[in-house]
């Protein structure tokens, strides 16, 4: 029996990063697969954003007072949160999107920390980018420019050299607070610059900043590159496609892992090689792919995959 | 530094700063503080995308822009001019309640309080091709911003005549300096400043809905600041629209070639802070002190 | 209602927080008639006049206007009755010029809805050249002298065309040769067949000008008389309700050792002028210097100069022996100078503090009020209960806030302040500045038991009669330098208004005079 | 000042905040919610436990800081938007220093990190202070202006060169434990109140409570204050009683933004012991708030605090636990902020027009002499 059900069905909470949900990207895939754990497991659920920073500790401590049995937090900012609060409530389960490890650091067995190679999906966009690029010069607009990010920049940057070592790689970031993840008119400008001077791909990592780097993309009639979640949905034609990262998986994952009682802590990174990341082909996108490319793009996966290829993080 | 891709973005980023401080400028010069710009910023940018969310046209989300603009100014023009509260707590409080009031009405509307679904855009201005090559001439002229652009430059010349060349705008500057000697002659000291707080309610209201529309949604906090700045563009302008107008430009421009120029040697955020610098530095060295309207901040 | 009377008022009242303004007014104003108000401060002829003019509802009351009675009105309807006024306080935009000033509210236009600022130019200067105002309508307003401004005041009534002209204290600020020249347009109003309401607190001028006056006193209408059958002891006696010394006696000055001298003093003024150019001073103990002149012809800068509010381009000022030449304020203040400043709600006074905290307002950083950064509260208050007891300020309550003292007690607080502690040197600066005439004995009293107490007076004043009264020598500055010295005493007032516009043998035009050969406006301690 | 007006004093923010619960009410119902319900889980978030007023008093605590940074500034006329910036500077300046003097016992690192949390906010409101006192720029543009590069400056330093080694996040490593100012909880227990050991409560609090005292004192017992509030009210006033205002404005802005860098004794030294970036989301601005309901005065400010805290905290409870976003809680702190300043109006005017009734009592009828005519 779980704890704290009482009627036996799960509850889960889930706690959003800056950027919120909405974003049709990073927090939205997260919900996602909080949704479809609910379809799938019928658990019982809750989530929110926090104000201020206090407010993640205090709002993880609260779930857990109410007897929640899963908690999910939804960013690396959780980390040092976590920490505290797992330890105090052993019987709750916690999971940690973007987990920050200290180096050598062991996880409780209650707090599984869910890690996402994210140069490597950022990579195999870059090859797409450097292969699709007529002009030779592609883009990259980060949000807050921070570490986590700088991971999707050298992994896009190392793949479009890949496959074009002459191709040049314009790079800016939106700014340096959490408001840069949600400043869309800025991310367009940044764009439609970047666009003016002839780079003909942008991939962004910005949460919905970025959506101004895809409407810019749709007005000026270039490519995007979306990220997290599938965003080629967002200007059909003008999204080249998305470096999705499968947070919902990883949530419906973890959910899945306490509903069948194999739930345990601990470090898991996601790669190419689990489908933790990847690229995304749809009808939204299929006209722009040539078969060329993608077999190009398909044989750098492989290569990462079996380790030929190494992809650099920063 | 010149490039004429910098120069576009920085109109275009300069664009609501200039309808905003257009909007502050109408208001001090009837002598009400408004710190309020970010938050009418805030509300014009949410009307103008639930407006264009329901009708699919985004010109009725200009409209609704300005509405709602002129309505939240409506609070700080009651509260400050006939409650005589403080001005700069009712701005305050408006600025918190833009905020508020967005973010919980986005989250009734489309069940995030962060984020709008994308909405219909505005089509750039064009004549039809088909009208031949003046057509094609002109068109090179006006479809080359988007139209709301066009709207600010027109208007900082319509806001310098009515202030300036006006009875209108005599009262108004009249009441930022004296509301008293106005009042002695017969005009109504209340209803100037309403006009002045209610006018700054729809310019900033529109700079709001162009912010939005040019994205085409609605994200929380997005004006990001940018009413703050548009205050400061006011007081470097000294008070004036063509003076306000050069500033926005100033800011556009810094904030442009800071997205232009970054990735080089220079770290992302030292380039960020070159406008707020560039502003430090300019208003000790270059301007000095600006004077504001003598009765700015006094209840009348 | 009576067809002769222009204005009909019957039991006004009004309240105001802390002051019964009006109590119970009537009053009567015939048709053609000049018609004074005279009292004391506070006594409520302003507010009688606002609400005549619909600025102020009155609580109570009814009011008529050629017979005809008014509700509720406000300054608008009563411009369309016929109704201006110029006010104690001048309503001018000093932004503006003088043709936006005169228009503002009631602007010609052009091409349906623009300013057409050339019909206001040419209203203007018709207006100015028929009364021989002599008015530029293009100057700003901040660039103008008190006189002239009153001038664009008069216009601005007389474009609106007024029938009843309302002036607040109109002589308080002008020269007397300014003062005469007010007179004669009044005069020609009168017989343009205007009717003129005027509020003073100056009786030559009322037995002068008026035809009747009424007399006010605590809110209340102490009566009315005409000016042929009364006197101006009648009218002090009406007003104060008691007898006034209207001339203060003055025994002859022992004067000793000198304690102010002042060589070769210049200053530049923000436009890059001399507002100050060689003057010379000097001012002994137990004696008063009275310096006499138009405002604006650097009093203002050379009082700023000596009390260390200016700095001094050239030249040097000593007080006691000791060389002080652009010293702080506060090093001048510790070496003994008080300073009474002429404009006492800018300059003298806090009035968000209370009395108490006004009376040490320049001593407060030293013994006994303060001792190592710490305020002594039993001392500041013991201090504010004798200064209130001895100048018997009201109300009587050291923690009452200073901005709801009268204009007349807020004058005696710093008086109070000033007196106290025995200065070296007193500045006095318009120190009756529109105070009542109970006020003015009290202050002329006290500046004269100071001089014999032995300190140095350096008394600068608008007013010539105080002047002439008062001082034991005699400067008269014009455009920034003494033009004319004279001893106490040995001068008319003739003599000395001639000397005040840069006439007869003095040396007239000093760089400060703009080429318009006006004073330039004075400018306020920008250091 | 007469018993009713100074009871309407009183009243008159108790009486604006009940009716911007009724509006908040008002909307909930509007929603489909039961607004009874919203606000017990608002109130329980608040106060339905030991833990829960703990955490009220620790929100409430930054709040205090730059409540009062904001209202002292006030005093000397001066409108310090710049809080923000100046409690990143404060926190940054106290984090290095809490990083560089590890070796030194808890009696001496804790004064100085205090101290340091002073002096970087103090700092940091000197420039303003000192560009406005020497050219008369005016201070809200150069404070707004500075939170900006303050932000840009922590956030350099703390990404590119102070970040905790191996770590992703952008923050330092652990100040000194003997910088940490100790947690409220133990403390507490001793006198029999059961804050449980999670509770971020610090002694920060007895700081902050500290710093109203302060203000206060420095405002209304010192000659520095009175020269303050002399310059606040009438600045050629000050000038003319020999007050260097330059000097006065540039030490009222030292002592704001000395109040504003304290914030670091509480998010530094108290809770996260390292710089987090962006750790703060609008302290500074909420302080402004926070301010001018407190009506500027010290006391007032931490009253102010209190009710922005407890509104804060209930806020997450209710977006945890309930349907209604947080949001709502903004709206109702501003349709306060609006209610209590329009409230202070009403209440003034009812004031006046008492006391003018008062004033309106016939006065003894003086010997009015009669027409000489
Ligand atoms: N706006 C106001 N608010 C409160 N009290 C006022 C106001 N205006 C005038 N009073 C009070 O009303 C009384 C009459 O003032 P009023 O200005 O009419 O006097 P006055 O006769 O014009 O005096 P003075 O000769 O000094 O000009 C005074 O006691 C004054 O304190
Ligand atoms: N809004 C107000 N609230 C309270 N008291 C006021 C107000 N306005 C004016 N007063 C009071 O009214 C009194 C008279 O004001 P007024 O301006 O007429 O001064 P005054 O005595 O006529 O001096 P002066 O001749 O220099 O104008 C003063 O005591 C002033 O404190
Ligand atoms: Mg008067
Ligand atoms: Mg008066």
């Amino acid at each position: 029996d779980q704890p704290g059900s009482t009627d036996g069905t799960l509850k889960v909470g889930m706690v959003f990063d800056v950027g919120g949900k909405g974003d049709k990207s990073f927090n939205d895939s997260a919900y996602r697969g909080l949704l479809h754990a609910a379809d799938q497991f019928g658990v019982e659920h809750t989530e929110f954003e926090p104000g201020q920073d206090a407010d993640r500790e205090t709002g993880l401590r609260k779930l857990a007072q109410a007897r929640y049995d899963v908690v999910i937090g939804v960013g690396f900012l959780f980390s040092d949160a976590m920490r505290k609060v797992a330890a105090d409530y052993p019987d709750v389960k916690f999971a940690c999107i973007d987990f920050d490890p200290r180096p050598g650091e062991t996880l409780p067995d209650n707090l599984a920390g869910l890690r996402f190679r994210e140069e490597e999906g950022s990579f195999l966009v870059g090859v797409i980018a450097g292969f699709f690029s007529e002009t030779g010069r592609i883009g990259f607009i980060g949000g807050m420019d921070i570490p986590l990010i700088h991971k999707f920049e050298a992994g896009y940057i190392a793949g479009a050299k890949y496959a074009n070592p002459a191709v040049s790689v314009t790079v800016a970031y939106t700014g340096t607070t959490p408001q840069a993840f949600a400043d869309p008119a800025k991310g367009k400008e940044l764009a439609l610059l970047q666009y003016r001077r002839g780079v003909d791909v942008i991939y962004h990592a910005a949460g919905s900043t970025g959506n101004g780097v895809i409407e810019a993309a749709r007005e000026v009639d270039r490519q995007a590159i979306g990220v997290d979640s599938n965003q080629n949905y967002m200007a059909p034609g003008n999204v080249l496609t998305s470096m999705v990262k499968r947070v919902d998986n990883a949530v419906l994952m973890t959910v899945r892992s306490v509903v069948e009682g194999n739930f345990h802590g601990g470090l898991r990174e996601f790669g190419l090689a689990d489908d933790g990341v990847g690229y995304a082909v749809d009808e939204y996108n299929e006209d722009l792919l040539t078969d060329e490319m993608l077999a190009f793009v398909e044989d750098a996966r492989q290569a990462i995959i079996e380790g030929t290829v190494s992809v650099p993080k920063e | 530094m010149f490039e004429l891709a910098v120069l576009d973005s920085a109109l275009r980023m300069a664009t609501p700063l200039i309808l905003a401080s257009l909007g502050g400028l109408f208001s001090e010069r009837s002598g009400v503080v408004n710190i309020a710009l970010e938050g009418i910023l805030l509300t014009g940018a949410f009307a103008s995308i639930v407006a264009t969310y329901y009708t699919g046209n985004p010109w009725a989300g200009v409209f609704a822009g300005v509405f709602a603009g002129v309505l939240i100014s409506l609070i700080h023009a009651i509260v400050s001019i006939v409650f005589k509260a403080d001005q700069i707590v009712s701005g305050v409080a408006i600025n918190l309640l833009a905020m508020g009031l967005t973010q919980f009405l986005t989250w009734i509307v489309w069940g995030s309080s962060a984020n709008s679904p994308s909405v219909q855009g505005m089509a750039h201005w064009s004549l039809p091709e088909i009208w031949g090559p003046v057509a094609r001439g002109v068109n090179v002229v006006i479809s080359h911003y988007p139209p709301l652009v066009y709207v600010a430059l027109i208007l900082v010349a319509v806001s310098h005549v009515v202030l300036f060349r006006t009875p209108f705008g005599l009262r108004l500057r009249a009441t930022g300096e004296h509301p008293e000697a106005v009042d002695t002659l017969g005009v109504s000291v209340h209803a100037m400043r309403f006009a002045g707080v209610l006018l700054s309610g729809a310019f900033a209201g529109l700079g709001g809905a162009f912010l939005a529309l040019n994205t085409h949604q609605f994200v929380k906090n997005m004006s990001a600041g940018r009413g703050f700045i548009a205050l400061a563009a006011m007081i470097f302008g000294k008070w004036s629209p063509g003076g306000a107008l050069a500033a926005c430009l100033l800011f556009g421009y810094a904030e442009a070639v800071q997205m232009g120029f970054q990735g080089q040697a220079v770290p992302t955020q030292f380039v960020q802070m070159i406008p707020y610098v560039l502003t430090m530095v300019a208003l000790v060295g270059v301007i000095g002190r600006a004077r504001p309207p003598a009765a700015i901040g006094k209840p009348y | 209602m009576s067809e002769r009377h222009a204005v009909q008022m019957r039991g006004i009242t009004k309240r105001y927080p802390r002051a019964l303004a009006n109590d119970r007014v009537d009053l009567d104003v015939e048709v053609g008639e000049v018609h004074a108000i005279v009292g004391e401060n506070g006594a409520g002829k302003s507010t009688i006049m606002k609400v005549l003019y619909g600025l102020t509802p009155p609580d109570e009351g009814s009011i008529s206007l050629w017979g005809k009675e008014l509700s509720g009105h406000r300054p608008a309807d009563a411009i369309r009755e016929g109704v201006g006024m110029v006010h104690q306080h001048f309503m001018l935009v000093d932004t503006l010029t003088v043709a936006e000033n005169v228009v503002l509210g009631a602007e010609p236009c052009s091409h349906g809805c623009l300013l057409d600022v050339a019909a206001a130019r040419e209203r203007v200067r018709q207006l100015s050249s028929e009364y021989g105002l002599s008015l530029d309508p293009d100057d700003l307003i901040e660039n103008l002298s008190v006189g002239l401004e009153q001038r664009v005041e008069i216009v601005k009534v007389l474009y609106r065309g007024a029938k009843i002209l309302i002036l607040d204290e109109p002589t308080g600020v002008l020269t007397p040769q300014e003062v005469r020249e007010l007179f004669v347009i009044l005069r020609a109003l009168r017989e343009a067949g205007r009717t003129i309401i005027f509020i003073t607190h100056k009786l030559e001028e009322v037995l002068e000008l008026a035809d009747r006056i009424t007399v006010m006193r605590d809110g209340r209408v102490a009566g009315v008389v005409s000016a042929a059958a009364t006197t101006k002891e009648e009218l002090a006696r009406m007003m104060v309700g008691r007898d006034v010394l209207l001339r203060v006696t003055r025994e002859e000055a022992r004067p000793g050792e000198p304690v102010l001298q002042v060589a070769g003093l210049s200053a530049i003024g923000r436009k890059g002028s001399h507002v100050l150019e060689g003057i010379d001073l000097e001012v002994r103990s137990g004696e008063i210097l009275g310096v006499a002149g138009v405002q604006g012809n650097g009093q203002t800068e050379l009082v700023e100069v000596i009390t260390g509010l200016r700095r001094a381009s050239a030249g040097s000022v000593t007080v006691c022996g000791r060389e002080t030449t652009n010293r702080s304020p506060r090093q001048m203040r510790d070496l003994g100078v008080a300073h009474i400043p002429e404009d006492r709600q800018a300059r003298g006074l806090v009035l968000g503090f209370t009395v108490a905290e006004n009376l040490i307002l320049g001593r407060h950083h030293r013994k006994p009020f303060s001792s190592r950064g710490l305020l002594s509260l039993d001392d500041i208050r013991t201090h504010a209960e004798r200064l209130i007891e001895e100048h018997d300020l009201r109300p009587r309550d050291p923690d009452g806030d200073a901005g709801h003292l009268s204009g007349g007690n807020q004058q005696k607080l710093i008086v109070a302040r000033e007196f106290d502690g025995g200065p070296a040197l007193l500045v006095a600066s318009q120190p009756t500045r529109g105070v009542d005439i109970g006020a003015i004995e009290f202050v002329h009293t006290s500046l004269l038991r100071m001089r014999d107490q032995g300190a140095a007076i350096l008394l600068i004043s608008a007013e010539l009669t105080e002047i002439m009264t008062l001082s034991d020598s005699i400067a008269v500055m014009y455009g920034g330098k003494i033009v004319a010295q004279f001893e106490g005493g040995a001068v008319g007032e003739e003599e000395l208004g001639v000397a005040m516009t840069g006439g007869a043998g003095a040396s007239a035009g000093g760089s400060a005079v703009r080429s318009d050969g006006r004073p330039p406006r004075h400018e306020m301690g920008a250091r | 000042m007469s018993r009713f007006a100074r009871l309407s004093q009183l009243l008159s923010p108790l009486v604006a905040v009940a009716a911007s619960f009724l509006v908040g009410g008002l909307v909930v119902v509007a929603i489909g919610e039961n607004p009874f319900h919203i606000y017990a889980i608002l109130f329980r978030g608040a106060f339905g436990s030991v833990d829960a007023i703990g955490l009220v008093l620790f929100n409430a605590v930054p709040l205090i800081f730059t409540g009062l940074a904001v209202a002292f500034a006030f005093r000397a006329g001066l409108f310090n938007i710049g809080g923000e910036g100046q409690l990143y500077i404060g926190a940054f300046v106290c984090t290095l220093a809490g990083l560089a003097f590890g070796g030194l016992p808890a009696l001496v690192l804790i004064p100085l990190l205090i101290l340091a949390s002073a002096a970087g906010g103090a700092l940091w409101a000197a420039v303003p202070g000192f560009l406005k006192a020497r050219f008369g720029v005016h201070e809200v543009i150069n404070t707004i202006m500075m939170n900006f590069i303050a932000v840009g400056l922590t956030s350099y330093f703390v990404i590119n060169m102070l970040r905790e080694p191996g770590q992703m996040t952008p923050q330092t490593s652990e100040i000194a434990f003997a910088g940490h100012l100790p947690r409220l909880a133990d403390s507490l227990s001793l006198i029999g109140i059961p804050l449980p050991q999670a509770n971020p409560l610090n002694f920060s609090l007895v700081l902050a409570l500290g710093a109203v005292l302060l203000a206060w004192y420095i405002l209304y017992r010192t000659t520095l204050g009175y020269e303050i509030r002399a310059v606040g009210m009438n600045a050629k006033a000050a000038e003319y009683a020999g007050i260097n205002v330059r000097r006065t404005l540039v030490m009222a802005m030292v002592l704001s933004g000395a109040f504003a860098g304290l914030v670091a004794t509480n998010e530094i030294m108290g809770f996260r012991h390292r710089f987090l970036d962006n750790f703060s989301s609008g302290l500074g601005f909420m302080g402004i708030a926070v301010a001018l309901l407190g009506k500027n005065t010290p006391l007032g400010v931490l009253l102010a605090a209190l009710l922005f805290a407890v509104l804060n905290t209930g806020a997450l409870e209710i977006d945890i636990f309930t349907d209604v976003p947080r949001e709502l809680i903004l709206v109702l702190q501003a349709v306060t902020i609006i209610l209590v300043v329009v409230g202070n109006e009403v209440f003034a005017r009812r004031v006046a027009a008492r006391e003018g009734r008062a004033a309106g009592v016939p006065l003894p009828v003086t010997e009015a002499s009669g027409e000489t005519k």
